[in-house]
């Protein structure tokens, strides 16, 4: 700029304090130089990156759970962060699972002091159900999370998002490069929210790489390593077809509450969660579809095989996903122009400007306890070890018009039906039905819907019922032993603490 | 007049199916004591069913037995520990001649007697498994007062033929006569089983058969086939209605004390009332057919 | 069910064509198959087969299930039939070695873990009450003392090198206790050595004579010992071995020291005593070291005695020479039963 | 009745349970329970499995049982399924099993 200029204005008063121009790089420096241009954000190692995001101890650090038991990031990231010396961070992944038990070392030599996640299996719930952690673990639902987030109470420095594939701009997506995990729903919200965001990525590809799940603004630095996760793995445990003839009977009648609810007419719309018999109802929902003649708007949630099959099929119109729970679901998202990826903040944050789950008709969702209230608990087991995940459940169930939770009256000796769940995570006034091998419930504040399946026929009892049959198979359980220790609070959808976990007595 | 559509096949050794095969609601259970079980297991699996018969959980659902033949070590211990447990059915394999059903009569009574089980209660069916269960069929029918049904199975009786299971040909001849003798004996007649649980397509088709040669059901291997079943056995929604009618006429017929039945018009006879009765029972057990 | 697996039991080494399946299945889950084993337990879904499981007397090895079929519930059936084949061969008590990852999924078979060397390799057992009830046996056996010595021999045949040790470690120690090992697959059998350590040692004060277990240089414990032939023996397998003394069978006792012979002609002797310094004494363990005495051999006429040099000697038939290193009674032993030829 | 072999009944298969029994020296029951389902089960376990040896007139021998969540029935005939092996009791006495 000319200088004259410039000396001129200086003196101007009316722009006292402000800076001057002096050349177009001068807040750009690397537009001076095409390789800074073109690959400022290109970390040759985590641990530079690391350095690079001003990490501190005591920070908060967060991660998506997209590959689920195949993840390769959560783990590697952390034991990096542990080599480097840090100390007393706060761990916010959207779930975590059975492969992170590594993180018990973590936990044990201070490097992690704080969690909040959707969920726990395994070893590592397992510990910190024995009390492994000072601070207790903060459970929320994947709505709640980002509610969480938006409140400021977990704020997010650091954000290591890992994909498959992104182009040296940051823009990524789930669908393209090798370790596809479809949908990046749970990373959106972390890009768009974390002060810093270092994506980890397998591979680049050609510049822009579209559709850009997350985009380029929103990350800092980009390292590519040598593998973000395992998508074989994905739908080990969860979402898996099954033959067992049990599971497809709650399916079959799962299928039936839903033809007889109410609410099965064209252009209605679902959610189905991961679970073996809700997998399954899908299947039985296909017949009953074509036969009436019913074709649903659009299907929310975990989408897997089975929903992307009727959608295929012409069944479903449109497929909503935040959480693609197979290959079959990554590759029709990437095929699809009517399968579409949003956030956890589209699908289900209760503050959102609009959720995606408040349109749902009809919702399938699991359970590990139900209480007599109809209360439901997917987080401990009746041994009061947590070995499960928050995740849609109680978002879905508040705003979906009918709720259906499946589960088999009894797993091997452990009833499903107690006086009371060792852990609510979703509040009994929010389930309409209740679908057992042995039998139907419907909640006493829906006579409608009872009143409807009874008149097609189905085997309608009362939940005192059912849990008067499981008992006289299974006995009586003894009640579980906590110690005062509280080692998780749940979080409600909306933030409130609904219940808390207690630490097992040894 | 029970219905028997479906008869589950558990194999006796396996605690897991044994704790949950109720849910599925056939409506018979056969706990397999004899192939189904290994040599091993045979002990193992005579407790397992002694004790699951006597859970509750089976209280309101017919139990049946597959016991092992009485020519082997195991067959009467096996009838021993049933009877007693309070098994409803003893199903005898490999069925030859009346001879067979009257030594297990005997002994059924024996032990009835020494256990203080009601003489007679305890009913049974016999399987044939042979040319000569065949061609015996209407005598091993009439056999005993305690016969409830007579069961094909098709495994062993295609080997004592010198042929082996196909289209259905090969057992066009045994199914007839078994039937033909059970109706002469006023018992069930039942088919032998289905072994592809994942066709369900030929499992149909077989059931279509044989609901239309006039068996009463069939015997089943796995849970899956039992709704499929028991679709294909229930009644249309046109005969649920002409059955309906038909028993409004016979009941108001009883009620005015007239000796003849009739129907828009027309004499209706007995064994149509029977039938109707059978195709409302279908209708009230698993509705119409989808 | 007709889509159910079908399980039995072969011998691999009979029938070729099916070990070579079994070595096929094995491969494809990064394991090697193993001579050893006489028995297998196969699983097959139609032709195929999806699940193996060897048994080599009370040793379980080469568990694999064909990816795919990877459920619980068919690995569950799986060791439920070996565990019934092993009792038909006798065996009630069983052993397993697997890499430590594994260790929770053998657990939920049933399985409890007796000894781990990190990263490699675990040793369990299938039983609750196995060790436990055993150290609670050794511990009746208590004696009172600062320093508490232990010595495990084969005593294959007892020798005056063997008595010497024995002597010398009671007389440092307040009390010894004398273990022999109870494998029955040496040269001389277990009766008759123990019978002739018993005799060998009786004058000696201050010392408890044990019998040896399973849980001490037994094919479980160490099941390349009796193997020399093998070469070098794999670290693991001494390790192994010797964290179950230190953590078990020494805190049972309060054995403070362990004493050995130095080994001049055996290297499978010589490179256990090795580890010993390091697995009893070095290594990263919760239970306290025990500290290892190693005695230089006490020699005839500038040889060692050694049991391995008896045994040459008895097979070249020089019976003058066997004289001057076992104690009368061992010679009396070998010659009554024509073991001079 | 008397244990004089060791045997196995069961299996470890979900709803079942593997039973072990080996005879002891002296004249005690040595009773060890594993079951997943212990917290909420124990306590009823063992009362099924000692009312079933008192049944059974067991006074001595080691019985080990891995639970995977079996039902009563499923533990009582698993138990005397094992100790009936354990004795090599060939004669039923099928009142007292009841």
């Amino acid at each position: 700029m000319n200088q004259e200029i410039r000396n001129k204005l200086l003196l101007e008063p009316g722009l006292e304090g402000m800076e001057m121009f002096e050349h177009f790089a001068q807040q750009a420096p690397y537009l001076k130089d095409l390789g800074q241009k073109l690959s400022r954000k290109i970390v040759a190692t985590l641990q530079e990156a690391i350095r690079l995001s001003g990490l501190q101890d005591g920070m908060t650090i967060s991660f998506h759970h997209a590959f689920r038991e195949g993840d390769k990031t959560i783990n590697n990231v952390v034991q990096i962060l542990a080599d480097m010396g840090f100390k007393n961070l706060t761990l916010a992944s959207s779930s975590l699972l059975s492969c992170n038990a590594p993180l018990i070392e973590h936990i044990k030599s201070g490097v992690i002091s704080r969690i909040y996640t959707s969920g726990m299996r395994g070893k590592l719930a397992e510990a910190i159900s024995n009390g492994l952690m000072e601070h207790p673990v903060h459970i929320h639902s994947h709505g709640g999370r980002v509610k969480l987030i938006q409140s400021g109470e977990l704020k997010l420095d650091v954000a290591f998002l890992g994909v498959s594939a992104c182009d040296e701009f940051g823009n990524a997506n789930g669908v393209s490069g090798k370790s596809r995990c479809g949908s990046l729903g749970y990373a959106k919200v972390d890009a768009q929210f974390a002060n810093k965001v270092i994506m980890l990525t397998e591979e680049f590809v050609t510049f822009p790489n579209t559709p850009a799940s997350i985009s380029q603004d929103q990350v800092d630095y980009i390292v590519k390593v040598d593998q973000v996760g395992d998508p074989s793995k994905i739908s080990v445990g969860a979402a898996r077809v099954t033959s067992n003839p049990r599971e497809l009977l709650i399916a079959r009648l799962a299928a039936d509450v839903i033809e007889h609810s109410g609410y099965f007419k064209d252009g209605f719309s679902l959610q189905t969660g991961s679970g073996a018999s809700s997998t399954a109802a899908t299947r039985f929902l296909e017949s009953r579809m074509r036969k009436q003649d019913i074709k649903a708007s659009f299907a929310l949630g975990g989408i897997t095989g089975g929903i992307v099959d009727l959608f295929r099929k012409g069944l479903i119109a449109k497929l909503v996903d935040t959480q693609s729970f197979d290959a079959d679901a990554a590759d029709s998202l990437r095929d699809s122009p009517n399968h579409i990826e949003v956030s956890t903040n589209e699908y289900a944050n209760p503050i959102s400007k609009g959720t995606y789950c408040d349109r749902v008709d009809v919702v399938i969702l699991s359970a590990l306890e139900v209480d007599l209230d109809f209360n439901v608990n997917v987080i401990t087991g009746s041994d009061g070890v947590m070995r499960g995940a928050s995740g849609g459940h109680s978002d879905v169930a508040a705003a979906a018009n009918l709720s259906i939770v499946v589960a088999p009256l009894i797993r091997s000796r452990i009833p499903t039906i107690v006086k009371h769940v060792t852990t609510v995570v979703t509040p009994g006034e929010c389930i309409g039905v209740l679908v057992t091998d042995h039998g139907i419930a419907v909640n006493p504040n829906r006579p409608e819907v009872a009143e409807r399946l009874k008149e097609a026929g189905l085997p309608v009892m009362t939940i005192e019922e059912l849990y008067a049959r499981s008992v006289a198979i299974t006995g009586e359980p003894a009640p579980i032993e906590f110690l005062d220790k509280i080692v998780g609070i749940i979080r409600y959808r909306d933030g409130t603490v609904i219940d808390v976990v207690r630490q097992v007595k040894p | 007049m029970k219905l028997r559509r479906s008869m589950l096949f558990l194999p006796g050794a396996n605690a897991a199916m044994l704790s949950t095969a109720f849910v599925y609601k056939p409506d018979s259970i056969m706990f397999d004591l004899e192939d189904a079980v290994s040599l091993r297991e045979k002990d193992a699996a005579r407790l397992l069913v002694f004790h699951a018969l006597q859970n509750p959980a089976y209280a309101d659902i017919e139990t049946v037995v597959r016991i092992n033949p009485l020519n082997t070590p195991f067959g009467l211990q096996d009838l021993e520990a049933v009877v007693r447990a309070g098994v409803d059915i003893v199903r005898l394999p490999k069925t030859d001649s009346a001879a067979d059903v009257h030594e297990l009569e005997s002994h059924v009574e024996r032990i009835e007697r020494e256990c203080g089980r009601e003489v007679g209660s305890t009913k049974l069916m016999a399987a044939i498994e042979s040319a000569s269960g065949v061609v015996n069929a209407l005598s091993i029918a009439t056999s005993s007062c305690r016969m409830i049904g007579i069961a094909l199975a098709g495994f062993d009786y295609v080997m004592d033929m010198q042929t082996e299971r196909g289209d259905g040909t090969e057992l066009f001849y045994a199914r007839c006569a078994v039937l033909h003798a059970a109706r002469v004996a006023k018992i069930d007649a039942f088919d032998v089983v289905y072994s592809d649980v994942n066709d369900e397509e030929g499992f149909l088709k077989e059931v279509e058969l044989i609901r239309r040669l006039g068996f009463n059901g069939k015997s089943l291997i796995n849970p899956r086939q039992i709704e499929l079943l028991h679709n294909a056995y229930a009644p249309s929604e046109d005969d649920v209605d002409y059955a309906q009618r038909v028993i409004a006429a016979a009941d108001k017929a009883e009620k005015e004390g007239l000796g003849v039945i009739a129907l828009n018009g027309k004499m209706i006879d007995a064994p149509i009332v029977d039938h109707a009765k059978r195709v409302l029972q279908k209708a009230q057990a698993s509705g119409v057919r989808k | 069910m007709s889509d159910e697996i079908v399980f039995y039991t072969t011998d691999p080494h009979a029938n070729v064509a099916e070990g070579a399946e079994i070595r096929q299945l094995l491969a494809q889950c990064d394991l090697d198959f193993e001579e050893s084993i006489g028995q297998f337990v196969l699983g097959r879904h139609g032709r195929s087969l999806v699940a193996c499981a060897g048994l080599d007397g009370n040793i379980v090895k080469c568990v694999a299930t064909a990816p795919g079929y990877r459920g619980e519930s068919l690995s569950l059936k799986l060791m439920s039939e070996v565990i019934h084949l092993a009792l038909e061969c006798g065996h009630l008590h069983l052993f397993l070695y697997t890499h430590p990852k594994n260790v929770s999924f053998f657990e939920g078979c049933g399985f409890y873990e007796l000894a781990e060397v990190p990263g490699y390799v675990s040793l369990m057992e299938n039983t609750p009450v196995g060790i436990k009830g055993y150290c609670g046996r050794l511990q009746k056996k208590r004696e009172p003392g600062a320093k508490i010595g232990c010595i495990v021999m084969n005593a294959n045949p007892f020798t005056l090198g063997h008595q010497y040790l024995v002597r010398l470690a009671a007389s440092q120690c307040d009390w010894l206790h004398l273990f022999v090992v109870r494998e029955d697959v040496s040269r001389f059998s277990y009766r008759d050595r123990f019978a002739l350590v018993q005799s060998g040692v009786a004058d000696i004060p201050g010392l408890t004579l044990h019998h040896g277990s399973e849980y001490m240089v037994s094919r479980a414990t160490f099941p390349d010992y009796f193997f020399k032939e093998k070469g070098i023996v794999g670290d693991c397998c001494t390790a192994i071995d010797l964290l179950l003394f230190r953590e078990y069978i020494a805190p049972a006792l309060g054995i403070t020291h362990r004493f050995v012979g130095t080994e001049p002609f055996c290297a499978t002797t010589r490179k256990y005593n090795n580890d010993m310094k390091h697995w009893l004494q070095a290594a990263d363990s919760d239970a306290v070291p025990v500290t290892v005495v190693e005695v230089p051999r006490t020699a005839c006429a500038g040889v060692p005695i050694s049991a391995s040099e008896v045994r040459r000697l008895l097979r070249a038939g020089d019976m003058a020479h066997v004289e001057s290193l076992v104690p009368r009674n061992t010679l009396n032993y070998l010659t009554h039963n024509d073991y001079v030829t | 009745m008397k244990i004089v072999k060791e045997a196995v009944a069961g299996t470890l298969e979900s709803s079942d349970l593997l039973v072990k029994v080996a005879p002891l020296a002296d004249d005690k029951v040595d009773l060890v329970i594993e079951s997943e389902v212990m917290r909420q089960f124990g306590a009823q376990i063992r009362k099924v499995v000692e009312e079933t040896l008192r049944q059974l007139g067991v006074r001595s021998g080691q019985i080990v049982i891995e639970d995977k969540g079996a039902l009563d029935c499923a533990i009582r005939a698993r138990v005397q399924t094992a100790v009936l092996r354990g004795a090599e009791c060939k004669e039923m006495n099928w009142s007292a099993l009841s």
